[in-house]
């Protein structure tokens, strides 16, 4: 098995999809030549052709919408968005278009594409860089969101969102991209889109998490469960929507209490689903509140102070002490 | 140096004067074409006329008539191919039903049913709503054609209106950079809602907002049916060919926006009444008796055998039974998700307590 | 005092507003001559003159963009979009230029200015012409939501709204347009932007609703209150964003119910934030879980089956049944 | 009939040649004024250098170079009446301080300051990101320019990308429509990111694009500060009297996109070298020198002042207190929420784990 970063793996991926499948057509700004401005497409012209990976100009809207028309007249693309804060954009396309098409043609079209986009905070960028708006994707019917924390999963549910038959929004964690390496199978696998993973098994709190919180929990549990006394079960979402609600109500039904990290906002966020969840199916388990560590309610701040923004070790440390001695 | 406002100059393609005499040289179009053209045109307003009826009676919901577009509409589609494509906007009936949508499906679309925008195999795109959005969508299906070799142009019908909003722009100018087989087909209708084309570009002419693209654009007389199918084949050749083409066809909504507007608000009668002048069904009409090929009686039979087919169509339409609360569930994901699951079993068919 | 429907009550505070305060400018498609496609805009034209009362073309992002730029510069723009279903093609200029103006200027500069909007269900819409988006905007910082769910509501909100100095999405139910006639005075009031309104006391379980599922939830309870022999407190949420806390968890500490009525499809809604809030900060007084009744998760259906779609009466009784007997 | 592609003649307006010699008449211009354009310029790339190092020591963030376009931001501000807004993107930075924008709080920016964006009165908006959403800014702003009578024009910068954004588009059509005191200024520097402008429009010009919006349009040499100047006069001219203009300023982007952006990864060296010999500071260097009020001594005199004021305007920002976490909480509304105040309070002051 070789070892890959995340963005190798999705790098990998896009790689052996086009050559699967020639319908498979990747289409953004700058990832041509350039190979992406983080390389995800890297190569991929020079293997595949202009016809196949295209440089648009710069237009979210017109990137989602003509992969919508793509979509529906026999081809699989993926665009890609620079940076996921541009998808407001393209709003229109993604939640009122692609996400409808089913629908609204009654059954008789769909869209099968993916829009990738990197995003989350640490790395330091101008605003809008950095955001975290899955939550905005979750409230819209009609898309599946999924966020990989690691190569593997990367890779698994790359391909996954690619020969899904519905539009999929696949969130790059930008912090992640070259931040570790994994294990990385060069044959097919899939990760099956809407299953959660537990990464840990725990018996006295869930922490439930996405993305590029993931390696900072588990760091977190790794140092804290010791001292805490405590046994954390861990849950990688995965898949932002549809939420794998049979997960995290077994791990919660088992353990009483749960902690939520995510770098969106916490207002109106996803966490707020979960939590709301947890309290329809599993309210008479909890021994505690449901607790969410997020970023704070502002816009995503300058680098000066994202550090202090972000769910960082110390809140999440905070928040698990205080669930855990309710 | 300056380049002066509207400094371009644009030159309106003509081939019928308002009375329905040629201007100039006879055009090649076969006499069974030059019927066909009309038949298609009376159909549009023998439906359009009927819809109206129907919404007045609470039979069908808002409605957005076509009246007075009908030679753009049916004029535009007439050129097409099968393997052509069409993206149209709420008003575009005649064009969709001239490229094989079915009659009766729009009038389930106006009674909200779940099956109202089903092309039945036809290559017409569910009517958009969002205004400019479709243009993208012809975009992108045209790139596809272009790249599975289709020989398909694909054409957006939008509105004056619609050549405001962000997305008419991203689109020629993707379709100028890549060069791909689409046509924009403009119906200047000189009103979006109650706004006048004045108050909605400062340009001239929409026709030469190509020159921003670097595509090539024309104005066509929109109430001409023979002007507009002409301009419209060698628009689809030249797109077909990969040059992507923006047609500015000049006509007149003579009715509401549609049914829950009232015009009167907001402009004059005056107006509509040159517009009635340049009628385009009786233009063409003109044209053919004219030309011996129609007259009278056949034109009274051709309007009887169009409010049939509306009947059948109003008569199907109503036979198709309601859309039930409980299939939606099923057009959201190719594969129901267990939250869509649980709400789908959770909904009661007893009647609903407002 | 006057009896006013609420499109009426709406037309005469910008009437009002326009006359107080001359930096006050209204801008969006069809509101001029034509006075909106619902009225809202009646005759102010005529008396503002179309410096004051502008037609714009056809394109959502610059209505709501102008606005930004002008309310920089000594003006206080009302924007109307004509359906709120429009607001996605608007979607960066509401969410990362309004609403974020004030922080991304390091404070020097604001943005004070109204983006209204007609939306809800059951008129028998076109599609996109229905939806509730509110929860999109809840998840944004920096903007407030507001809601009325009456004449008089809309008076004073709208009138707090156009005062505010930040960026105020004011949304309007269609449905309740011309539905009730209600007492306003014609004299200056605010409704306090961020105050929930107590619409009937209750000690048994707290109903949250807004906007356009308020009459609807009033009628029920005052049906089937006597039948349940339950005592319900209904509160009337008025602002979507901030959500007014203190008014909900005192009284879902007093009822140790709840739930949650809204037209907005149910995941990752605002009734999830709500939710999440009442197990963050009420767990320990909760007798039943936090139920929700709300659109499905699909996109707004087409008329045929939208009184089922929505949060209807049957959908109300039937989870306030399972909420009062848990 | 047809409007062909591109078939608008373009003329480059330009005053001096490459090596800096005038073309034509000599133009109105006093000398002063001339050498406070250069001086502009000279102060323009001792920044832009001075940026690039600090940035390769990491003791500042990304930066977007200006170098080759310093005549076209120079130029473009240098003709501003003070009462003039500017919208600025990422790049224009030596417009913005033209303009009265203080050096000192362009480091902050590119530290992570929260005050980075603060014009301290200049009438300079927040450096934009988003491209394209920036002209409407300045549409909305020389719409309340011109409702408040304050004589006042607004300029967006943007560059060749940007104008393929659906922003740009609608900004242009609200300004031609209600003839708003707007100039559109696009850098057209052959690049956007690794993307040519040849795939970014398929027009041959983007000052042909105003035929679109019935507004004027103008080609000119972007590197050649004095035909930069005297059309941004005639610009602003032209749209503090209600007629709103395009300008396309044609130049190279000689460095990177940014700092993170290796461009030897999509474009020739060779063509590169070809933008050099056409430098904007070496030209307008040439003609003042040539005409005898400008000579080595002096240029070194004024890089060496330059360089003085960016240090002065570097150890401001470094002397500036970091900005603080809980600062952020009071700069969302006027007034802070509960929630707000509640999580304010809640951060800590300790160091943050990672
Ligand atoms: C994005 C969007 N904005 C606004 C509307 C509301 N609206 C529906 S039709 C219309 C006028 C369109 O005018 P035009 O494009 O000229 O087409 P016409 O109706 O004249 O055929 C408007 C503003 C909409 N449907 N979508
Ligand atoms: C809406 C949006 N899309 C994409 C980007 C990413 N991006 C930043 S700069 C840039 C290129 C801009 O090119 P151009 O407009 O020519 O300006 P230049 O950088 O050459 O000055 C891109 C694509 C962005 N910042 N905003
Ligand atoms: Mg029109
Ligand atoms: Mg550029």
């Amino acid at each position: 098995m070789t070892t890959m970063t995340m963005i190798e793996a999705i790098n990998f991926t896009l790689r052996k999809e086009m050559e699967r499948d020639n319908r498979i057509i990747c289409l953004g700004e700058d990832i041509g030549k350039n190979g992406g401005v983080f390389r995800a497409t890297d190569g991929l012209q020079a293997l595949f052709g202009e016809e196949r990976v295209i440089d648009t100009p710069i237009a979210e809207s017109a990137i989602v919408g003509t992969a919508v028309g793509m979509a529906t007249r026999g081809l699989r693309p993926v665009a890609e968005i620079q940076f996921f804060g541009f998808i407001y954009e393209a709003m229109d396309q993604v939640v009122a278009q692609a996400a409808r098409l089913r629908f609204r043609s009654g059954g008789t079209l769909g869209a099968p594409m993916v829009v990738r986009a990197p995003f989350g905070g640490g790395v330091r960028t101008p605003e809008l860089h950095s955001d975290s708006l899955e939550g905005l994707f979750l409230h819209s019917p009609g898309l599946k969101v999924v966020m990989p924390s690691n190569a593997y999963d990367a890779k698994g549910l790359l391909t996954a969102a690619i020969r899904d038959n519905d539009p999929v929004m696949f969130l790059e964690p930008m912090k992640l991209y070259r931040a570790f390496k994994h294990e990385v199978p060069e044959q097919d696998y899939l990760i099956e889109i809407g299953k959660a993973n537990v990464l840990k098994e725990g018996e006295d709190v869930t922490i439930i998490t996405w993305g590029p919180t993931v390696p900072l929990v588990s760091k977190v549990v790794e140092q804290w469960e010791k001292q805490f006394n405590a046994s954390v079960e861990i849950i990688d979402l995965r898949t932002i929507s549809p939420i794998d609600e049979e997960t995290i109500i077994t791990s919660v039904q088992k353990t009483g209490r749960a902690l939520i990290v995510h770098e969106a906002v916490k207002t109106g966020g996803p966490g707020a689903e979960i939590s709301a969840l947890i309290n329809e199916k599993a309210l008479f388990y909890l021994t505690a509140p449901v607790l969410r560590v997020t970023g704070f309610d502002t816009p995503y701040p300058v680098p000066a102070v994202e550090d202090e923004w972000l769910p960082n070790a110390n809140r999440i440390i905070q928040s698990l002490k205080e669930v855990l001695t309710h | 140096m300056w380049i002066e406002p509207n400094e371009t100059t644009v030159e309106k393609v003509q081939y019928l004067d308002e009375n329905g005499k040629l201007l100039g040289e006879r055009p090649d179009v076969s006499d069974d074409d030059l019927l066909s053209l009309y038949k298609w045109m009376v159909q549009a307003r023998t439906f359009d006329k009927r819809a109206l009826k129907l919404q007045r009676q609470g039979r069908i919901g808002t409605y957005a008539p076509m009246i007075g577009q009908e030679a753009a509409q049916v004029g535009s589609a007439f050129a097409l191919e099968k393997q052509d494509w069409i993206y149209p906007s709420y008003r575009d009936l005649s064009a969709s039903f001239v490229h094989g949508f079915p009659m009766k499906n729009f009038f389930l679309y106006t009674m909200g049913h779940l099956k109202g925008t089903d092309a039945e195999g036809a290559n017409v795109f569910p009517v958009q709503i969002i205004i400019g959005a479709q243009c993208l969508h012809a975009v992108g299906g045209g790139w596809a054609g272009k790249i599975n070799n289709e020989n398909s142009v694909s054409v957006a019908y939008i509105g004056d209106g619609g050549t405001s909003e962000g997305d008419f722009h991203e689109a020629l100018n993707f379709a100028g950079v890549y060069k791909l087989p689409v046509v924009f087909f403009v119906q200047n209708n000189q009103w979006a809602i109650s706004v006048p084309i004045a108050k909605q570009t400062a340009s001239k002419t929409i026709a030469q907002k190509a020159a921003a693209y670097g595509i090539a654009g024309i104005q066509v007389d929109g109430n001409d049916a023979l002007a507009v199918y002409l301009t419209m084949k060698q628009a689809l050749e030249r797109a077909r060919n990969g040059s992507p083409v923006l047609v500015e066809a000049v006509t007149y909504r003579q009715g509401p926006h549609t049914t829950s507007d009232d015009p009167t608000k907001y402009r004059e009668n005056s107006e509509l009444a040159e517009w009635l002048a340049k009628d385009p069904v009786k233009r063409m009409k003109a044209f053919i008796v004219e030309k011996g090929i129609w007259n009278e009686e056949l034109d009274q039979q051709e309007f009887e055998l169009a409010e049939q087919k509306v009947s059948e169509a109003f008569e199907l339409a109503l036979n198709t039974p309601k859309s039930n609360a409980k299939e939606i569930f099923d057009l959201v994901y190719e594969q129901k998700t267990i939250q869509l699951t649980e709400q789908q079993n959770s909904i009661r068919t007893e009647r609903v307590l407002k």
